[in-house]
């Protein structure tokens, strides 16, 4: 079954940063990248309900269509995309070697989706070295993959951006993370801290 | 943030709705303000479907009606539009020949359309709009950007298919013009965001953005105000190296404004520009001057620049009854 | 103060030798940039000259052409021209009919017209136009000012010109447009005179000018920034009670943005407009929005309307051809 | 003849002070007062040469007529038909009681032409009291109406704007000088101070 706290705490932490994420676009893209994913957040939480009823891969999938269809935007379709694709792969409830090939699935489809690849400065700059911790196994796993989600997102800052509306920025790109990355630094952190809390001792139970 | 607005939530539609009742005649809104669709769709024609994120009007609403778009889906300001809003209009504009997108050429717009075309059952087609010669073309990029040449695009294939041509022509025309068509702007002030509520970018009170994106998006350069005549250089100077026409060629020039910026100014720069062209030996065969591709209330301007044969000319002339451009009819 | 400029003493030359290239199939400049003329005057038919300070294009150029205005007098920015070049306007245009001068109720418009008037030798008439409600009327001032509403009269006793009515006739329409018109504006920003380089006056970020006139002259009050619906109220409701109109009423209604204001703002009051006269069950038979009457880049838009029956309506749907507006032809 | 170094302080004044007269104009007008001044003193300056050889009365009409086709505004026909109006009624040399006359006619001719009174905050309000003066005549008129001019200048302050743009400003306009007003200060105190410099000690020859 899907699980609402922990959809209801990353929606939340989204809309709790939204100024940050505005900023962060205003830097290097157009700015409203805060809007653009405190809109989806918005439209995920008002179907808190259905979701409570869903299963895991279910959840996931509507999730998915509500960002697509209400988000427009860059992110309205990547984060789709992706939570759809995670909808499919994932066997519920999943495994950490399971979350790390639904995530591969999901890399790829936003490669075929986007056309962007690792290293130009996007969220799957995040998504990618997640997966690679997730794929690795071993213990400490929701902490591990936490601190690689934040330490991947203030990464892109030193990356040169060549696709997204940063792509027109170029060189000028450098310095400022890339506000896509930082969105899903935080949802996946606000994921392992849920778990974590829950968890405990059970480092594993990513 | 000073705008005449009552909430930054409702802003959108509630324009929308005065949009619509601004211009019942030409247009009717959809179900939930997911696009403006022509009052009376041609049976048989291509139905020619344009959006993005709002906050460049009239692009791209206001060039719905005849002889140009068929519908428009706006999305949130400097937002790409959802698939959903493509499909809505697509079902409700089609008449059988198929559909013609005109997307803007943006990794948002790119994304939310070409997941609209998977879906749809009719026949498609894309073109894609990158007039902005600002930022090179390389192999890291995107690409260009889409900005005003969007209109150009967007009025000679539409005149084309409001007289019947096939979808696949219509999708080469687009494609020729597009490829004939190029851009750049400046920006003398920021825009801003009405849900961010501050501007997008600082500048100084002697600074321009030299090659600015229609979002307030960074250029290829902040440099010191310069005079009209030397931003008319500089940006017709990288339009032409782009285009490279041969003398006597015939052109079509667009002087846009972003929006903040006063039609005297506009027509001061097309007399800069049309000193320049006139030195390459370039013929001004159309001259368009005013606000149609917009940054919200952004300061400065684009100059694009298209070159036209007897056909285009032909079809830019022809009559289109929009709320924005009207002429013809 | 940023602005696409050369030279501040050669700004309005150069603006008016673009403006002339960019309409040259509509519009012939005047020697040494006196006034903006019809390329095909019309034998016989009485000539409509307006003009006034320049800074608020499209007005008056932007309207000359078939059906409008055959001549329009740019001044320097905000500074009424002089009879000199009403006299050389009414040289280039007159057919023998006679001259009509639109003349918006300032001191200084008002005194060069007159001057023009007397030393003139064909049969004239003057058609003043004081529409704006912002500032009561009292024995104590000059009377109303002439904003927005020009256009309307401009453009209804242009249709009126056109179909061959007389000069006395034109006169007596363009009076009784005038009074069945209102209109009120409000300001957001300052805008800047090229040549003071400062901005007309300060304002706080919180702060909009109740009544602001098109040169950005001090209205009503200066208030805190209200939203879009209180602002609509305020506007209409003096404009209404300046009219005091029967429900049934057909109106036109023009939402005016002052330059600096986007569309997309400009078509959110005419949603908040419409429900207001809606409530009055007034009808708006007619819509225009646009940045027609401007002031500069000021930031803030003006509400217009204007009572209309089947005749007056005719005539605002007539065919027009000229840079700024254009239709039926 | 025309007293072409009179001509010429007194039009370099008003291209000297176009900043104040600008910003005077910018409190309860639109501006332009300045620039419109600048703008009919260079059209004089330009015609130095012409009107050095005429009389005083061909070159009031000449100025009088270079006002009128350059200035525009209020100014242009005002100024303009001020000094033609003085150019019609001035004996040359002119006297103090002849000059009080000419002044009256051009303060009716003004009036006539503009609609305004005295009282209403206008130029009126700093001719008007002059030529009382002038009509008085007595000792040392050229220094007394130079401060007249400019006292009245300054009293316009006090005044509700009744004509002209700052009509509209209705009492906001209570405490800023009419900026016509300081113009024709600026004149009448350059002229004034020109034949004082000169003259002395005959005061009388104003
Ligand atoms: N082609 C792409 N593939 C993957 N992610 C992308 C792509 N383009 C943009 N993004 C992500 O989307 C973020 C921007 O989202 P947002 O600001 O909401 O949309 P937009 O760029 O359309 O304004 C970027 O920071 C980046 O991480
Ligand atoms: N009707 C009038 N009669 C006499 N003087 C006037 C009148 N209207 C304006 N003025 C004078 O003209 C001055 C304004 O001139 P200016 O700013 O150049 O023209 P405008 O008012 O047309 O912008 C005012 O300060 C006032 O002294
Ligand atoms: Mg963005
Ligand atoms: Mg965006
Ligand atoms: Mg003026
Ligand atoms: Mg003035």
């Amino acid at each position: 079954m899907a699980d609402i706290d922990l959809i209801r705490n990353a929606t939340q932490t989204l809309i709790d940063h939204v100024d940050e994420l505005t900023a962060l676009d205003q830097a290097i893209g157009d700015g409203d990248h805060g809007l653009n994913m405190r809109r989806g957040a918005l439209a995920i939480q008002a179907r808190l309900d259905e979701l409570a009823g869903q299963s895991l891969n279910e959840a996931l999938r509507t999730m998915g269509m509500a960002c697509m269809s209400t988000i427009g935007g860059s992110s309205g379709p990547v984060f789709g995309t992706l939570l759809v694709t995670l909808g499919k792969e994932l066997p519920d409830p999943p495994t950490a070697a399971a979350l790390a090939g639904a995530l591969d699935a999901g890399i790829k489809a936003l490669t075929r989706l986007g056309k962007a690849e690792v290293g130009q400065k996007t969220l799957l700059d995040v998504l990618d070295p997640v997966q690679k911790v997730l794929a690795e196994g071993g213990g400490q796993l929701a902490g591990r993959v936490r601190d690689c989600a934040f330490a991947s997102a203030d990464a892109t800052a030193a990356m040169d951006a060549i696709k997204g509306r940063a792509s027109f920025l170029g060189e000028r790109a450098l310095g400022h993370v890339d506000p896509g990355s930082r969105s899903v630094a935080l949802i996946i952190g606000a994921i392992c801290d849920g778990l974590q809390s829950r968890a405990q001792p059970t480092s594993q139970s990513a | 943030m000073k705008k005449l607005i009552n909430d930054v939530e409702s802003l959108l539609s509630e324009s929308l709705d005065g949009f619509a009742a601004a211009h019942a005649d030409i247009v009717t809104l959809g179900e939930g303000g997911q696009f403006v669709r022509r009052r009376s769709p041609k049976p048989g024609k291509v139905a020619l479907i344009s959006g993005g994120g709002s906050g460049h009007e009239p692009l791209h609403t206001g060039f719905v009606g005849h002889g140009m778009l068929d519908a428009a889906c706006p999305g949130q300001v400097f937002t790409s539009p959802t698939p959903d809003q493509m499909l809505a209009a697509a079902q409700a504009v089609d008449t059988g020949a198929g559909v013609l997108f005109i997307v803007k050429n943006y990794s948002g717009d790119m994304m939310n359309f070409q997941m609209a075309a998977e879906m749809i059952d009719c026949d498609n087609a894309t073109v894609i709009v990158n007039d902005d010669v600002a930022v090179e073309n390389s192999t890291y990029t995107t690409g260009r950007r889409g900005v005003a040449g969007t209109l150009i695009v967007e009025k000679i294939v539409g005149a084309a298919a409001e007289r019947g041509d096939g979808l696949a022509a219509l999708k080469a025309l687009g494609d020729s013009v597009n490829k004939a068509t190029a851009s750049m702007g400046v920006a003398l002030t920021s825009c801003t965001v009405p849900a961010a509520g501050k501007p997008t970018f600082q500048i100084g009170a002697d600074e321009m953005e030299m090659g600015v994106g229609i979002h307030g998006e960074p250029g290829r350069r902040r440099v010191r105000l310069a005079s009209a005549d030397d931003i008319a250089a500089e940006l017709s100077g990288a339009i032409l190296k782009d285009l490279s026409l041969k003398p006597g060629q015939e052109v079509l020039l667009l002087v846009n404004g972003f929006g903040g910026t006063p039609l005297m100014e506009l027509y001061l720069m097309v007399n800069a520009v049309h000193k320049i062209l006139d030195g390459h030996r370039l013929k001004i065969a159309r001259c368009l001057t005013g606000s149609y591709v917009t940054s919200l209330e952004m300061a400065g301007c684009s100059i694009t620049v298209s070159a036209m044969d007897a056909a285009t000319l032909a079809l830019w002339d022809a009559p289109v009854h929009t709320a924005a451009l009207h002429w013809g009819m």
